[in-house]
């Protein structure tokens, strides 16, 4: 880890073997390896314990993503644009923006409240993987976006789904297994996906999706409209060949491309301390010679400026960016029951104190943009919308078994 | 006999093996709490997901002196590591003229029932069938896989165990001690002189359900199970067919260029079992489609002992005598 | 008519659909020149080895309203991209209830003869086979292949384009001007009225030798190739051997559940068509080993037409009368 | 870019967008964006002219890689050890054992000299590619390693397995398709490889054996004894999934690897400035915590010292290092006539001056450790050599046909 200053202008730059969070200004740069690492000692009460891993440095630094400034920029001192300070405050939203977008993220929340306790009461088959905890990566980096731009998604979907503008009925009625839904009963929760909208699908496969979308970042190049493409994926997928391949391709080719790293810190039951050596995936960026950013994922004031600036860069030709949000998990991996969870209960109970619902919500009173009664309504009115999709899935056929052998190929 | 659950024998198999063996080590993207307790995190890690690098690095270190076993989950995340499979585990051996073994047994699961649609469910066996340097099984009983899984540990080729995600709770008698099934070794589930139903896994199951229910209908059905696919037995199932006249496959992948259509060509190339063929082979297998999510259409779209024992009806009915009888093969 | 090699010919119809088609573009690890040097860099792309990300950007881009051609060059290369050939292009329009389109082509050369030894000489197009969701052709001439290629260009479906590494060099009549061949029709290469042998590329040249050959001994030998192994034209094949009575397959890859068992299947399990089989069916494939280097390794694995004209005569011996002469279907 | 200093020692980083050749004195930073990238334009004579590439920039920045300090060490900082200077001087080597490295490159060069003839009139089959102005890379590391140490190589395996001590006779019998040739005729140039002296092989896959010899490290670190694995492959295959998994898995589980990437500049026909955004594929170890190192791959003295180190740090357990070697090819990719070869005269000719056996040669000579008369002397043996390996391979027989059945399964 070095830092230095070139001419005047604040520059931080990750080195090998350390790397960490450094703050866009230069001032005080907290380094800190895997903050919110569980000792994996004692387990959250549905979990068993997991021995203790491979003797490997087990690190329990809990410096944390508070405070400001909150956004932390990894070897970005090439880019002026950039490594300017990415702050909690909104910018360029409109009060009814900033609303729009808590309220984004209560739907997401309530959606999967709902598809949770509905998969539980059998009603919801398969598995569903719920984003609870980490709405404030989808929301803010879809804010950013404009109609005609593409994303991508995971089998964590729903949240990506909701931001990107995706109908609730039709995607409960996928969920459903009905003949309403988006994939016609075909896909699932794992498979939800909203082409008009530019939503390409939650994807089974991790790190599937990833050169997919980098194919709609080619297209959107190709056709010189200024459109973009968004690849959202999980610390785990970091791990694996296509993301590698994709952020070199797209660099190399400068793809108008935003590479959205949700670093919840867990892949299933492993934790990304036994899997990264380094606690950043952002550090990766630069190997790539695109710019890695840090943010912390559950401020979605600040993921939105993170993404509108990789966003403004993508559209201008400059290329692709790697944004990495730190953010968490609340529920288990799957809502399927029986899984292990070797987080404990503390972390978890942690991280919920930093909700980004909360939080934002808390913004926006300090605003004076939003009074309790207004939440209130606005709860009701997302529970209503929830509501009503639950009731249109419901009252809608299932396909009929010959239904299997449509959509094999297309016309 | 003791019963285990299919999913439990798997495990027992496992430990026993490492248990004995220090050169046995365990990788998987989650490996099971029981085994990562039992023998702690060098021996049972937990790994990035990097199922293509894994696979490879399996492959290294039984060039090496060890045992390695790579839990690859479901068979959809496979293919991440194709390149491996097809173009190193599979050829290594033969390509550097046998100057080294590489002991590595691949463990993936196949099947639906599980509604999680196309891309973690599917029964892709038969795509590794075509290569050359493999061994292949899937077992259909908690006991055939305990003993199966204990001789692919032992082998010194790559082997890759099918396992059933249908069978996983499925509980059913495990010897005490230690026992090995051959590979390559078919086992005839039920005897019977009209047809024979050569199935796998989950379809074994179906397959004596409708044998059962056909025997009221004075259709008496042979079920033969391979359970390894690579080196098949085509022994057994072409002696079972001599006798019967008539076969038909049921297989839960679909039916092209697939399991099914490798028995089907087994039978009637061979002159003394076609000699002896009375009916047209029939293959019940899945319809030609990705699994979906749906229930509805899922379970639509495999096969089942309905269609398996419709499917016995149609075969005997394509013989049966002007009197209503079911002809032997011999009358034919 | 002009005649042009097998390479040539796939190299023209790729450039006559791109100069009509501004939604077609080319990638590959090497990219043809003459295809570089006419359309650009922008659309002939030549690209980092990276087929597995390369191949799900075809994808994306397919789905984003281009028709992109991905050539993996030998098809051993495109196992690096296997997930993003089974389980998202196979899946996704499936997958996603038909909401998009996804025209792609992908190009892999496929076969022996070249001295490259394991890695870089197989024919694995049965693995695909057993998909769902792809169209896969496997085409013999230059003609064939040009005509195949411009209807899977203009198909809006994944499409594989599987091309013979023994005939890029072959010459043979192409048509002048726009024509395409539609996927799924077979070709009956020949007509004769004996033994019906399917083949496909080098393997249907082999089979007219063996078949020029066997005139001479008073065998009729009819030569079917399918050129689209999915959709496999079931129809023809199975008109030819209710005709011959009698069935070989020839195909340069091994036979375990691959083309050969798949046509094996698709005959016996026709009752029409089985019920005027008068010998079982014969399969002249590979021998089951990866492919060696040295010539007189690799020479021997592969069949050829010597090895066809035996099974040919092992077919036609199995019905032969007490009269030496060859018993037709009828007479069975 | 950034240049700092950290209390006393010096230290320098790369960061995202620039990178680019940096002394690890921190004495004059200096940055080359693709040095002896050809424009492209003229060709070989040999080759056709290929349309220049995709409007990107094309860099022809002629900073090379001669003077002293020659080996650039990237993002280091935090490693002292690897940090100190490395420099064209041989340490801790003997005059015999300098000689001997000579020796073993010109082995390479002969030996492929008649492996391209003798392809070229039929004797030898396929394919042959040639690493001839490469043998400092696979010398120069080999000569680092210890026997059990392993190494995998690549498509252009001849020089590694020289290198690591092969015997020529049966490489060569294996060239010629003989039952007495290393992998008794199933293999060929493509597939060499000697177990018994841990080269586990070549391999037709590109970035193919990146996971194997990865697994041969694994199995190291298992049992303890000291012992480590070096992958050696090319620039192309740097930009392929496997290198990726592996270089994250080997810094995560901290497996005694060397990652040894031979950047010759191209992959095939393609030039690595059309498929890297940045010249120095040593600057992605950063992203996983390792060290990465830029070496001149043309003096072999450099390289043998880079792998040195290397190699300590992972048998001492500290875990993986990436090597990349600057080097060059002087023949097409491959012996195979026809093909085209997009590099210039000019630049082929320019690198064969930096030719790495004159170099060693003179080096020798300045020492007083060689003589004109030594140096005939010793090609003379070594051709001499290559002979009798080519009387071997041709007096040798053929594989019988059946013996295609063999080696299918080991018992
Ligand atoms: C190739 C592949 N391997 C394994 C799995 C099983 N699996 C599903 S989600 C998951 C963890 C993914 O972790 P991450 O990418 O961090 O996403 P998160 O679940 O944390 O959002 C795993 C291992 C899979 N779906 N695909
Ligand atoms: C997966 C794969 N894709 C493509 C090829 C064809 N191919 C063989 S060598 C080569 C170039 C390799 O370049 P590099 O890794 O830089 O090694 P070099 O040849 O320069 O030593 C290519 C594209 C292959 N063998 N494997
Ligand atoms: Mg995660
Ligand atoms: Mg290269």
């Amino acid at each position: 880890m070095a830092e230095g200053t070139l001419g005047s202008r604040a520059c931080v730059v990750t080195a090998g073997g350390v790397g960490g969070f450094v703050t866009a200004r230069g001032d005080g740069a907290r380094v800190s390896k895997f903050p919110h690492l569980p000792d994996r000692k004692g387990g959250t009460g549905r979990a068993v314990e997991r021995p203790p891993a491979r003797g490997r440095r087990v690190l329990t630094s809990k410096v944390g993503m508070d405070g400001i400034p909150v956004a932390k920029l990894a070897a970005l001192a090439h880019d002026e644009n950039l490594a300017t300070e990415i702050g909690s405050t909104p910018v360029n939203l409109s009060p009814d923006e900033q609303r729009a977008m808590l309220r984004q993220m209560q739907t997401i929340r309530r959606f999967e409240e709902r598809a949770s306790s509905d998969y539980h009461a059998g009603k919801i088959y398969g598995v569903v993987h719920c984003y609870i905890g980490e709405e404030a990566v989808a929301v803010g980096v879809c804010a950013a976006l404009q109609q005609g731009d593409q994303i991508i998604s995971t089998h964590r979907g729903h949240g990506h789904c909701i931001a990107k503008g995706a109908d609730l009925k039709r995607m409960m009625a996928e969920l459903y297994g009905r003949q309403t839904g988006y994939c016609k009963g075909k896909g699932g929760s794992m498979h939800i996906a909203d082409f008009e909208i530019g939503m390409l699908g939650a994807n089974g496969i991790v790190a599937g999706g990833i050169s997919i979308v980098t194919g709609a970042g080619l297209a959107a190049q190709m056709d010189g409209k200024g459109r973009i493409a968004v690849s959202f994926f999980g610390d785990g997928a970091s791990n694996a060949g296509p993301f590698h391949e994709c952020l070199n391709i797209a660099a190399a080719w400068k793809l108008p491309m935003v590479y959205v790293c949700e670093n919840n810190m867990y892949a299933a039951q492993t934790a990304a301390a036994e899997t990264h050596a380094m606690p950043d995936v952002a550090g990766r960026a630069a190997g790539y010679g695109i710019p890695g950013i840090v943010v912390d994922g559950n401020d979605v004031f600040a993921v939105t400026q993170a993404a509108a600036r990789a966003v403004a860069r993508a559209r201008t030709g400059e290329g692709p960016t790697l944004i990495e949000c730190k953010t968490y998990r609340w529920r288990a991996h799957t809502e399927r029951i029986g899984q292990p969870d070797f987080r404990t209960e503390e972390e978890i109970e942690d991280w919920k104190k930093k909700d980004p619902i909360v939080r934002l919500l808390g913004q926006l009173k300090a605003q004076g943009a939003m009074t309790d009664a207004d939440w209130q309504a606005m709860d009701g009115e997302v529970l209503a919308d929830i509501e009503a999709a639950v009731a249109y899935a419901a009252a809608s056929p299932f396909p009929k078994p010959e239904h299997a052998l449509e959509d094999m190929y297309a016309a | 006999m003791r019963e285990l659950t299919y999913a439990q024998a798997g495990l027992e198999a496992i430990a026993e093996e490492m248990r004995k063996d220090p050169t046995i080590f365990y990788m998987s993207t989650d490996p099971a709490l029981s085994l990562m307790q039992e023998f702690g995190a060098k021996r049972v890690r937990p790994t990035p997901i990097a199922e293509g690098a894994l696979t490879g690095i399996a492959i290294g270190a039984a060039g090496s002196g060890y045992r390695p076993i790579m839990d690859w989950r479901q068979v959809t995340f496979s293919f991440v590591a194709m390149d491996q499979i097809v173009n190193q585990a599979a050829k290594i051996h033969y390509m550097f003229g046998g100057q080294r073994t590489f002991p590595v047994l691949y463990r993936a699961n196949v099947g639906g029932g599980t509604r999680l649609a196309a891309q973690h469910c599917q029964c892709p066996y038969s795509m590794f069938m075509n290569l050359s340097g493999l061994k292949l099984f899937l077992p259909s009983t908690p006991r055939d896989l305990k003993g199966l899984l204990k001789s692919a540990i032992r082998d010194n080729n790559p082997v890759i165990s099918f396992e059933s995600n249908r069978l996983l709770t499925m509980k059913g008698p495990v010897p005490d001690g230690d026992y090995t099934i051959a590979l390559g070794e078919a086992d005839i589930k039920r005897e019977g002189s009209d047809v024979t139903v050569v199935a796998i896994a989950w379809l074994v199951h179906e397959a004596l359900a409708a044998a059962a229910l056909l025997e009221g209908e004075g259709i008496s059905v042979e079920v033969v199970d391979p359970r390894t696919l690579v080196p098949l037995d085509a022994k057994t199932i072409r002696s079972s067919v001599r006798k019967t006249g008539r076969l038909l496959i049921a297989d839960e992948a679909g039916p092209t260029a697939g399991f099914s259509a490798e028995v089907a060509a087994l039978v009637t190339e061979d002159p003394a079992t076609f000699a002896t063929l009375t009916a047209p082979v029939k293959r019940v297998c899945a319809l030609n489609v990705p699994i979906p999510y749906s229930p509805v259409l899922e379970d639509h779209v495999f096969p089942d002992r309905k269609r398996i024992a419709a499917g016995i009806r149609e075969v005997v009915e394509a013989t049966r005598g002007a009197d209503g009888g079911v002809r032997g093969r011999r009358e034919a």
